[in-house]
Order: C-alpha cells, then structure tokens, then sequence
C-alpha cells in the first residue's frame, strides 16, 4: 500500500488540510523525506491562496518528534515498544477471545472523522463482516 | 563569553549555544533565584569586545544572553555579574515557562548559552558622574552588574546611591549583595517595599517616594534604572522634572527576543529593534521611540 | 546591465537542460492542478517552465524556507546538554525565470540576513544559486510593482536578465554569474543588434502601461512618514486582520522568525527556526504578560509601518515588491493594497 | 444532521462554500465562524463587502455577530421559538414562497396552523430577542431573493438538536431558499472528514451512503460483496459505548412531526430475532484516531468506564489522553503520509496524496485494520487506496463515480455522483428533494436538560478556539499555536465577574453536577452575563468534566452547549457549597 512513484521530483505534494471540515486543498514543501513549508493553493475552490493560522503551521507538527514511532503494549501496567506482529496477534487474539466469551456485541470500534474515507469504510467493513457488530460510531456530533 | 561558537571547518554558527553548569544557586527570594554559571566549552576569540583586563570580560554590564533550558527553548537573561568578577551569574524570575524550568534545575544541571547581545550601558560616558541606580524587583539584575563594575574601579565614579523596592519583605532579594555592598560603606542603599510586614522597619511606599526625599545634585548626577514599566515610567518623569538631563536618564528594556542577532524582530520598536539598538536606552532615546514604557 | 545578447526561444530548452546538468534548476512549473510554483525541474524536456503565470512561492521558500532543523539536541544523564547540527548539502542552484518582484525581494533578503555573518543558512545558499531574471511584459492581476519601483522591468541585480522579444529572449548579462554562463556556452547566444535594445525600451514603456489599476504607494508611505494618516485606518484593519500569518508567510520579503524546541522525550528533542509573523498577538508578548504591541488596534500597524516607512528610513526603498500575493489572499480584506488604498483617503 | 434527513431527506450542506459569497441574506446560526470555519467567515466578509446583509442567531457576542447587521442574541437553547416567531412574521407579511410550498412540499398546513396560535409575545419571553428585532430579521430574511442559512453545533449540540435543524430547514423551504443557487441549508462540518466518515458508514444504523442495516436488501448487497452479511440491528452509538450506557435523552415532544427516516442508531428495543439485550456492556474497544478522554461529555464517567473495559486498542499519531490508557497503541501514519480521501463540509471529496514517509515503523489505518483483519482470519487484500475506494464506488450509489485517477489532477468531486460520467453536484435538492417532497416538521420550544438552580447558577457553553483543533493532540504540539492560544481560559461576563470579586486572568474553578475544573478568568462581554465559555482542547483543563450525557433523542448528540455550572475563585474556598 502506499506505493509512491519515487522516479520524480516530489517537491510540492498536493493534499488537503487536515482540519476544519472546509476541507482547504494545499502543497506540502518537502526536502528530500522532510516537510519544510506548506503552501495553499490558489485556484483551489475552498483555499483560494490562503489557509487559516492552523493550517499554516502544519509542518510544525507533521514531523513532531513526539510522533508515535513504534507499537506500544501494556506490560507491567506500562507501555512498552512492541513488534508490529506482537502488537496486531495480541490484539486480534483479545477481540478474538471477548467476541467468543462474550459475543460480538461486547466489542466496539470507534471510527474517526479525521481518518480518510477509506479507513473508515475499511473500518466499519472490519467491525461489520470480521466482528460482526454494528457497534460502530465515531464523533460527528462532537 | 563570546558572540559565535565555531563549527569544525572553522565556520561560524551564531546559533549554536555553548555549554554551561550551574556551579551555585542562590535563592534570592520565592521567586528570584540566581545561577551561577561555569561555561564548558573553549570559547573562542569574541568579535572585538573583548577587553585588554584577560579572562571572561567579553561582556559588559547591562547586555544579555540567550539562554536555552532543555525542552523550552530560548530566552534573552541579562547578565547579573560584572566582567570584574571571576564567575558568571543569571538571576531569573520565575514568569513563564522557561523560567519555571530554570528555577527546577539542580546545581550540576546545564544550561546553553549564546551572547553576550545588546549595547551596554555606557560606562566610559559615567566617569566621574553621582550616580543613581534605581531598581524594582527583579531589575536590580542588570544593574547589579553595573554596581560591581563600578566597585571595582572606584576611583573612575562618584558616589553610588541604590533604591531598590519590591513588593513584601519576603520579596526583597539580592539580600546577600546588597549587605555586602551597606557594609562596603561605598554604596548608599535605600529599601523600600510597597507593603509592610510583621517585623520590616524599613521605608514602606513606591521606590518613587524614596525619590522624592532625596535632593540629587542634577548637573553631576546620571540615574540607571530598571524595573517594571510603570516604574520605569514614572522614575523617568520624576528624575527628569528633577532637572536631570535626559541624556543622563538610562534605562534597559524588556522585550521579547528570539535570536539576539537584529533578525526576529520580535523586540521591534519603531525602527528599532531592542536586541541590538537596545536594550540600554536614555530617556532621550526613547522620547525619540513610541513605547510603551513612556505610555 | 552592459553586454547584451540575444537567446533564440527554440534554444532555451536546450540551454536548461545544459545547464541543469550543473545545477539544481528551479524555475516556476505549472501542474495538474493548474498551480504555478516554483519548484525543481529536474527534466526540463519533460518538464517545461511556465512563463506565462506568477508562481504563487517567491524564492523565500528556497533560500529561508519556513521551517528549518536548526539542531537536534540530547541529555546525558550526567545533565550534559548537547546540540547537533543536522547534515546539510546546499547543491549549487540556478533559479530561472525570477519576475523582477522577487528578484527585487531576494536583494532586500540580501540587505537583511548577509551583513554582520549572523545567519549561516541564508548565506550557504545564496552563494550556492544564480538567479536569472525574467522582465514582465505584461503585469498579473493583481501586481502593482510599478507603484513600488519593483518592476516591471529589472536593471540590476539578477545573473542573467531576460526580456521576452517573442521569437527571441533579450539577455541582458548582470552579475558575474551570469558573464560565466556567457562564457562557458557562448554557441546559445548571439550579439543583440541595437534594435532589439530598443525594443526592450518599448516593451518596458508598454508594460508600465499594463497595469489596470492606480495604486498611490508614494501616497501612504508619504502619509506613513508624516504619521498623517486618516484615522480609523488601523482600527478598520485589526477588525478585518483573522490572524492567519498568511499575508507574512506569503510575503517574499518578510522575514519574521522565531526559534522553538520540539522535545522527543526526556532526553530528546530538537530546535527549529520557524517563519513568524508580526501581527500574530504573541508574537511580542512577554512571559509575565506584558505586550509592547496593544494586540487589537496596533495588530496591523508594524507590519504596513516596516514595508512602507522604517524600511524606506532605513533602505531607501519600501520592501514591498508589490508582487501582489497577498492581495486578494487575506480572509477580511486587510492586505496591504487595501491598507494603501484607505492611507490614500 | 437528522434534522435535515426528515425534512430533505439528505443530512448534508446544500451549496458549496464559494456560494455563501453570491448570496444576497446570510443566516448564520450557532457557529463560530470566524474562529471555527475561517473559509467560510471570508466568504461571508466578502459577500457583505458587495452589500450582502448578515443576520447572526448566537447567545455569544462573537466576531461574527460583531460583523453582523443584525444580531439576534437568543437565550440558550431557545432556537425553536425564534425561527418560529420568523416564520409567523414571514407568514404574516406574506413574504412565504406559496410556488415552491405547493410544488415542493409537504406538511405546510400542520406547520401554518401552529404558526397561526404561535403568541409572540410567548416567544420573546422564552428567547429575549425583541419584537422589532425579531420583525426586522424576518423580512430581511424574507425579501431576500437568495438566502444561505449557515449552521454549526451551536444549533445541533442541544436536546433538542435535531428539531432545531427542522425548524432552520422550515424557514428555508417556506421562502423558497431551497433548490438554487447560492441559497440554501448549510450545516458547517466542524472536522476535516466528519462528512466521509457518515458517509462511508461509520455509523451504528447506517451502512456506507446511509443505507439502513435495517433495511434487507441493503445488507444483501454487502454481503454479496464481503461474504458476510452486516448484522440486522443498530449497533451502539458513541456515547453508549464510551459511557457504558446509552445517554439520557431530553424530556417532553421534541417534534409533532412523526420522523419517517430511520432511527440513526439508538439502541431501540430488544424486538428482533436475535438481537442482544442492549443492557449487555461493551467489553472491548478498538479507536482508531478519536481521544474520547478529551472530546467526549462527562468524562469522568468515560474514565470509569473505560477502567472497566477488558481490552483497549488505539491507534494515533501523538500520545494522547486516550492512547495513555490502551493495552495496545498502534502509531499511525498522519495524513501527509498516506493516500485516501477527505469529504469536505460541501460534499466535496478531495484527494490526499502522501508526501513522505510516516516516522519510524508507524503505518496508515488503512494497513493497520488490513493487517488486524488477517490476523481475524478474514483477508483484505487490498493494494491501494485506490482499491478501497474502488469498493466503496461499487456499494455507495452516492459515490457511485468516485475513482481516485478522476480526483487526481482535479478539484475533488461533490456527491452524489452516481457513475464515472456524472460531473458531481455542488448544490443539493434542484428539481426534487432527495425524499421527494421537502417536509415541514412542527417543534415546539424544549427547555434544556439542565437549568440554573441556587447550587448551580450559571451556563456553561462549550466551543472551539482559533488557534486549536479538537482535543489539540495535532496542534497543542505547534509552538506558534500554543504561544497564540496557550492557557485554558474561561469567558465570563464581567457582570458576574464582579459579583464574585473575580479579576481577569485569575485563576478560577468551575463545578457542575459531574466535576470542577480549573481555568484562568478572562472577562468578556462576548458572553452575556449568566453565561461562561470555554473551550475543549485543553488536557490540563478537561472542560468536558462538566458536560453533560443529555443528548438529542434521535440524532444522540449531547448537550455540549449548555450545562448548569457554579463558578468560584480557584485560590480560596469561601461562597464553596457543601
């Protein structure tokens, strides 16, 4: 997944800020693999040349060093850096074994209004066919 | 001190700060609290400002310095000490952040450091003058640093009177210099606090009534003073309507900085910016400026 | 600009592709999404500039981009506090198609950030890129150059200088950079005969008249200067002003910063230099609360004061290029035409 | 967006936003707009700058209702009888659509008839707004020949949410500002992709494009595509499964109208075959990118329940509050750093493209639910995005012609776009209503769940700041943001300020019936006095320690607008009740 054609220059990558629901389309400023400057597009519908404060200050916080790097499991009530495949069997196996004990209504999958469409699709797919719960929501009212 | 620190290459990045330990705390008050600094690294030749007296007097009273604090970044510290003395000091105000951390930070702990930055008060230009240093809180800093340059080479000023007010007695601090220097005989310093307390005998009003009792002689005399804004504004006025000239009337500034260099712009004031024009200003200059100080 | 040559239009690709062979071309691009910016060109067959549109990025994104990794830093457990320069490569780069605006910005960068060997960065690469400038025969929409003796035409300043004649580029031969791209491919050039210099005069004479609106510049900085300004103007503006930086971080000559740490974890973390912008409230808020700057009426005032009065103190010149980026881009309507329009009341 | 749904039939922005900017009144209702949807307020300066006229509906003093020709500043949860009392004004002076009425809708009698015995004086008393300001908003209203109403969560976030969309949908359609250009009902989505996320069925009642799970052959269609069917019966919503239970609902009629559309989720009753009690707790939670902990009412009861849980897996970019509790912590992959889609408040689903790589191991949602999935023993193969989407196009009619290569290059499409053909569409409702007819839905005044008392004297309103986002776990970690915007502050009046000898910037504690607070005072005459403001990105001061569970009947969205608070000086204990 995420294959990106790597043969020419990404120097300007279109995308679309994260924030508000205006949905602002913008060029993230990368220098080799660091994000260096964001840039509103000017004949995009919503942004027409210019972002909000937030938006502006985007790579501030893209590259964060406080970004989550590795899977993380709690042992001895602390979190602790994990394999990826540690992480994933563990919790598989825990929603594997409540869904068994206790039927898949005891399982509940909270979906995000700031994830991409196709997480979300992929989400609720996941709770409706793999868990087999409808107990899925997340928080458009909030 | 000095301005760069060298890369390999011999290049010079302005800012890369250098290392220094917190040798000695001093607790001057709940609130104050002074360090003091031992750089580590060598620090290679200052642009200019060093001095023929040797050892660490590349800097000279009323400039300062940008202090990095781990995890907080940087902020501009005036220098407390005087070139005249053998150790380097920080006396800092718990206000925000950075300075919160900075009053965390055990002896041993480092520090990063870049400057010295600024004009500093113009020394050579008060040989020979009265000079009256008024001071609120934590603005007894800068001038301390003028203070002990003074007491090192008597015999180039006049006589020295200090009033310094704070808050509460509790508030009052550079206790230990300021005993040091009553006891020295060679400065007359005043106190005063704005309230009172169980047991304080001392003068009890603005620093601005202390002021007003003394009769400063204004041909022969030059004030430094550093303090709040309303103090300071209301010390201008009042040693100027003394008949003080307001070439003799010197105060530091306080604003926010980011690089010390005349770059940020963030101590922007009409087309100066404080880092470098200032922070040292006579009361000439600033009529000059639209400040807030002045109000 | 003395020695003058002509670049016929059909050798311009192949004189890029010559001379990206040396350098880091960048010249401005327009994409899928009919965007014009300028970014690196690493094909210039495949890939070909776009003369025709102003691109939205001046060259303040190259040579002080907004955000940069100044070091990262560490703790040992001993309290030692050590600071890292990351690796840095500046490859030598040649930038081409500068409109006079921003040639005219990257020589006010010049005057800002090379005297006094205070900043490392800018320097790096400004010694590392030759510019070759572009003339506009015709302005962009929303340009007002000419009202700040920015443009439309470039005397000097750039490496190289270009003025469309339509079959052919006038090339006009600035710094020393661009004498060495003369003398190192001369086969692209021929000598220009004096007509084509005159019509160059022409061209720049039709240009000034291209503009389609009146913008009296002289007027608000004499105003500015003389701090005869109508009143209200300031109040107007902070109520418009939605705080978004956008009009500084557009700007090609503003050059606000500020310096952050971003910490990792206890031990780590690391300092960025950061573009700023004056009229953001903390921008001059101190720690213990204090503001030297009243946050609502004087929101705006620094910023149109340093373009259109300090610098003229200082420099000579305002430092507005009049590029235009901002206008237009401001949420309330507070940019800089806008302030210019109400001083001129 | 339920208020929409039952009277358009689709719970969606009718225009795009470059719209707002050519229409001649703007409505704007509970939003904050400058601060919360800064795209918006410039079309709005813009539109006022060519003479439109702006009417703002808001308790708070904002910068938008500064901006305003009007300001009508209502009680707190008083919508219902203001919009009301416009449209017995519009009736009155026979400034209603009677073409578009007949032609397009349905229901107007029983609408008309309430109308007819509404009592004005009634309706000031319940909102404050006077007469002759209520008169002059209605025919600015009312004559204007394009008019936008723009609405945000200070108009859904009450008890009565779903009937105060009705009633804003009533006012539109009774004057015809529906089914145009640059007119219409305008919902501003409050997060980049709230809009995807409903649509693509991250909801407990609705399967991808509002398709009910109730509904047979909807699940017949999944599951010919997935090999499983979805169950038959809603799932749980948010609230019931981070509280445990399912939240209050407010008391008495919220609406005369009987509500046709599907339930949005709800429990419902246990009368399927089937289906499970309903009282039986959620046991396990997976979150991928939402911090409950921070976003979500009475948090103290979110914290005890999530205690509870046996099994709490996360997956986020930062550490946040809610992560620092999960037995698993997946790191994700953040926008710049991954392919997909945003759905924008009008509808407009936009292309994101990675630009470099996620940090360290971290890996997009996408991968990770993939990855879970095979783990489960159910195999997502997916290659790309691109791929999902693919699937998404062929099961969600209103996506029906969504593809990433026709994003790609472009603007984003405007659903619904039914096939690869079709140019998308920017504005909803021309020529029909999605439901057919546009419904009129009678609502009456509903008082909110809580009220002032002796203990509890002042409201509390909730909201977003400029400066930060949501629960700040992206923008709490920008220097510039947090310097602009770095302390909880509370807005007080400096009415009732002084009544407590409160001075600005002093530090304060805020108690409602589910926990206290503390903030630094920041008096403002934006809120009137009875009335605090703060806002809820704050992890040192979890504001919504006082909200309340109390939520809208149909739509299940809690009450963040009002709760009852006292307010006391932070230093001492005096005026402190027992």
């Amino acid at each position: 997944m995420n294959a990106v054609p790597r043969d020419r220059v990404r120097e300007n990558v279109f995308t679309i800020c994260p924030y508000c629901g205006c949905g602002c389309g913008l060029y993230l400023r990368c220098e080799g693999d660091q994000v260096v400057g964001v840039l509103p597009s000017r004949h995009h519908p919503v942004s027409r040349g210019n972002l909000c404060v937030k938006g502006w200050q985007l790579p501030e916080v893209i590259q964060h060093p406080a970004r989550l790097t590795s899977p993380l499991r709690r042992k001895n009530g602390r979190l602790e850096p994990v394999s990826w495949d540690e992480a994933l069997a563990y919790c598989a196996a825990e929603l594997g074994r409540i869904g068994a004990e206790h039927g898949p209504e005891a399982l509940g999958v909270l979906a995000s209004a700031k994830c991409t469409c196709e997480e979300n699709y992929l989400l609720q797919k996941f709770a409706r066919a793999v868990l087999k719960t409808n107990n899925i929501d997340h928080c458009a009212r909030l | 001190m000095t301005i760069d620190k060298i890369r390999p290459g011999g290049v010079i990045d302005p800012y890369l700060p250098v290392r220094a330990r917190i040798s000695r705390i001093i607790e001057e008050n709940p609130r104050i609290r002074t360090l003091v600094l031992e750089p580590l690294e060598e620090l290679p030749a200052a642009n200019g400002a060093r001095s023929t007296a040797g050892r660490s007097s590349a800097y000279q009273p009323g400039q300062f310095v940008m202090v990095s604090v781990p995890h907080c970044g940087e902020a501009p510290i005036s220098l407390a000490s005087s070139p005249h003395e053998p150790e380097l000091r920080l006396s800092v105000l718990k206000v925000g952040l950075l300075t919160e951390a900075l009053h965390r930070l055990p002896v041993g702990a480092e520090v990063g450091l870049r400057g010295p930055y600024g004009r500093p008060f113009p020394l050579a230009d008060l040989h020979g003058r009265r000079l009256l240093f008024i001071a609120g809180g934590i603005g007894l800093a800068p001038l301390r640093s003028v203070l002990e340059s003074c007491l090192a080479e008597p015999e180039k000023f006049g006589p020295l009177t200090l009033l310094y007010g704070s808050r509460t007695p509790a508030d009052l601090a550079f206790g230990e210099d300021l005993a040091r220097w009553q006891q020295s005989g060679r400065v007359d310093c005043r106190l005063t606090v704005d309230q009172g307390a169980p047991g304080w005998t001392g003068a009890v009003g603005l620093v601005t009534e202390l002021l007003a009792e003394l009769e400063p002689a204004p041909e022969q005399t030059s004030v430094l003073i550093c303090g709040p804004p309303p103090m300071i504004r209301a010390v201008c006025r009042q040693t100027a309507a003394t008949g003080i000239a307001p070439e003799q009337i010197i105060t530091t500034l306080e604003r926010q900085m980011k690089c010390g260099l005349g770059l940020c712009r963030h101590c922007h004031l009409d087309h100066h910016l404080v880092c470098v024009d200032g922070p040292v200003y006579t009361l000439a200059q600033l009529q000059q400026l639209e400040i807030m100080e002045l109000g | 600009m003395s020695d003058q040559y002509l670049l016929s239009r059909d050798h311009l690709a192949p004189l890029l592709r010559r001379l990206a062979k040396e350098y880091r071309l960048v010249a401005p691009v327009r994409n899928d999404h009919g965007d014009t910016m300028f970014q690196e060109i690493a094909n210039p067959v495949a890939t070909v500039p776009d003369l025709e549109s102003q691109p939205q990025n001046s060259l303040k994104d190259f040579l002080f981009p907004q955000q940069e990794h100044l070091y990262d830093y560490r703790l040992d457990d001993a309290g030692g506090y050590h600071f890292q320069p990351p690796a840095t490569t500046t490859p030598p780069t040649l930038f081409f198609g500068v409109r006079p605006c921003d040639l005219n910005a990257v020589l006010y960068l010049d005057v800002v950030f090379l005297p006094g060997r205070r900043e490392l960065s800018y320097r790096r690469r400004r010694e590392n890129s030759l510019l070759i400038g572009l003339n506009c025969n015709q302005p962009f929409a929303d340009c007002f150059c000419a009202a700040v003796n920015a443009g439309p035409f470039l005397e000097e300043g750039s490496d190289l200088q270009l003025t469309d004649l339509g079959r052919d580029f006038l090339v006009e031969v600035g710094r020393a950079g661009g004498a060495e791209i003369i003398r190192r491919w001369p086969h692209f050039f021929r000598s220009a005969p004096a007509e084509e210099r005159n019509r160059r005069f022409q061209l720049y004479l039709e240009a000034r008249g291209g503009f389609s609106r009146q913008v009296h510049a002289d007027q608000a900085i004499k105003r500015l200067a003389a701090d005869t300004l109508p009143s209200g103007v300031w109040e107007e503006l902070a109520t418009r002003c939605q705080d978004c930086n956008g009009c500084a971080y557009l700007c090609p000559t503003c050059t606000c910063f500020t310096i952050v740490d971003q910490p990792q974890d206890q031990h780590h973390g690391r300092r960025l230099r950061l573009w700023d912008a004056c009229t953001a409230t903390g921008f001059t808020a101190m720690a213990g609360g204090h503001n030297p700057v009243q946050p609502g009426k004087d929101k705006l005032r620094q910023r149109f004061r340093h373009k259109l009065e300090l610098d003229v103190k200082k420099h000579g010149r305002p430092s507005c290029m009049g590029c235009g980026r901002c206008v237009g881009a401001c949420f309330g309507g507070a940019d800089i035409l806008h302030f210019i329009n109400l001083a001129g009341r | 967006m339920a208020g929409l749904a039952t009277t358009f039939g689709s719970g969606a922005m009718t225009n795009s936003i470059n719209e707002i900017e050519a229409a001649e009144v703007i409505l704007v209702s509970g939003s904050n707009t400058t601060e919360a949807h800064p795209q918006v307020a410039r079309r709005i300066y813009a539109a006022k700058d060519r003479g439109a006229k702006l009417i703002v509906i808001d308790p708070r003093r904002t910068a938008i209702a500064r901006l305003a020709d009007l300001h009508l500043a209502l009680k707190p949860g008083s919508d219902i009888p203001l919009i009301n009392g416009l449209m017995k004004v519009i009736l009155d002076e026979n400034l209603a659509d009677d073409l578009f009425i007949e032609l397009r809708t349905e229901n107007f009698f029983a609408l008309r008839d309430y109308l007819y015995r509404l009592d004005l004086a009634e309706v000031y008393r319940q909102t404050g707004v006077a007469p002759e300001e209520l008169r002059r908003a209605a025919l600015l209203y009312g004559r204007a020949g394009k008019a936008v109403i723009c609405y945000c969560l200070g108009v859904t976030q009450h008890v009565c949410g779903t009937a105060n969309v009705e009633v804003l949908a009533n006012l539109a359609m009774l004057t015809g500002n529906v089914e145009k250009e640059d007119a219409g009902v305008d919902p501003l989505r409050g997060q980049n992709n709230v809009q995807g996320a409903c649509d693509m069925g991250a909801l407990p009642g609705m399967l991808p494009g509002y398709q009910p799970v109730t509904d047979p052959e909807a699940r017949q269609r999944f599951a010919a595509a997935w090999g499983v069917e979805p169950p038959a019966w809603p799932g749980r919503t948010l609230l019931a499964m981070t509280h445990g239970r399912e939240p209050d609902s407010g008391d008495g009629p919220v609406s005369k109208s009987d509500s046709p559309a599907a339930k949005p989720g709800g429990a419902g009753g246990a009368d399927q075959p089937g289906q499970p009690d309903p009282a039986s707790g959620i046991r396990a939670l997976l979150i991928m990118g939402e911090n409950p902990l921070l976003s979500d009412p009475d948090l103290n009861g979110v914290a005890e329940n999530f205690r509870r849980l046996d099994f709490l897996a996360v997956s986020d970019i930062f550490l946040t509050e809610t992560a620092a509790q999960a037995d698993v912590v997946f790191p994700a992959a953040c926008f710049a750093e991954k392919d997909g889609c945003f759905t924008n408040t009008e509808r407009r689903v936009q292309l994101i493209s990675r630009a470099v790589a996620p940090p360290g191991q971290a890996k997009s949602d996408l991968e990770i639910i993939a990855a879970l999935s095979q783990q489960l023993g159910y195999p997502m193969d997916y290659q790309s995005a691109a791929e999902v989407m693919e699937e998404i196009a062929l099961l969600t009619p209103i996506y029906g012609g969504i593809y990433h290569d026709r994003l790609a290059g472009g603007w984003g499409l405007q659903w619904p776009c039914w096939d690869r053909q079709h140019p998308g569409t920017p504005y909803l409702h021309k020529y029909y209503f999605t439901r057919g007819r546009g419904r009129f839905a009678v609502a009456e005044h509903q008082p909110p769940a809580e009220s002032t008392d002796a203990d509890y004297p002042l409201l509390l309103n909730t909201g977003r700041v400029y400066h930060h986002y949501h629960t700040g776990s992206m923008t709490r970690h920008s220097a510039i943001l947090n310097r602009e915007c770095r302390h909880p502050l509370l807005q007080i009046n400096p009415a009732d300020a002084r009544a407590r000898q409160i001075a600005g910037g002093e530090a304060v504690r805020l108690i409602s019936r589910r926990g206290e607070v503390e903030f630094k005072a920041e008096l403002s005459q934006q809120v009137p006095p009875g009335m605090v403001y703060g806002n809820f990105h704050f992890a040192e001061a979890p504001i919504n320690q006082l909200t309340t569970t109390a939520s809208d009947r149909r739509a299940r969205c809690p009450e963040y607008k009002i709760c009852a608070v006292r307010l006391e000086k932070a230093g001492g204990d005096e005026g402190r009740r027992p």
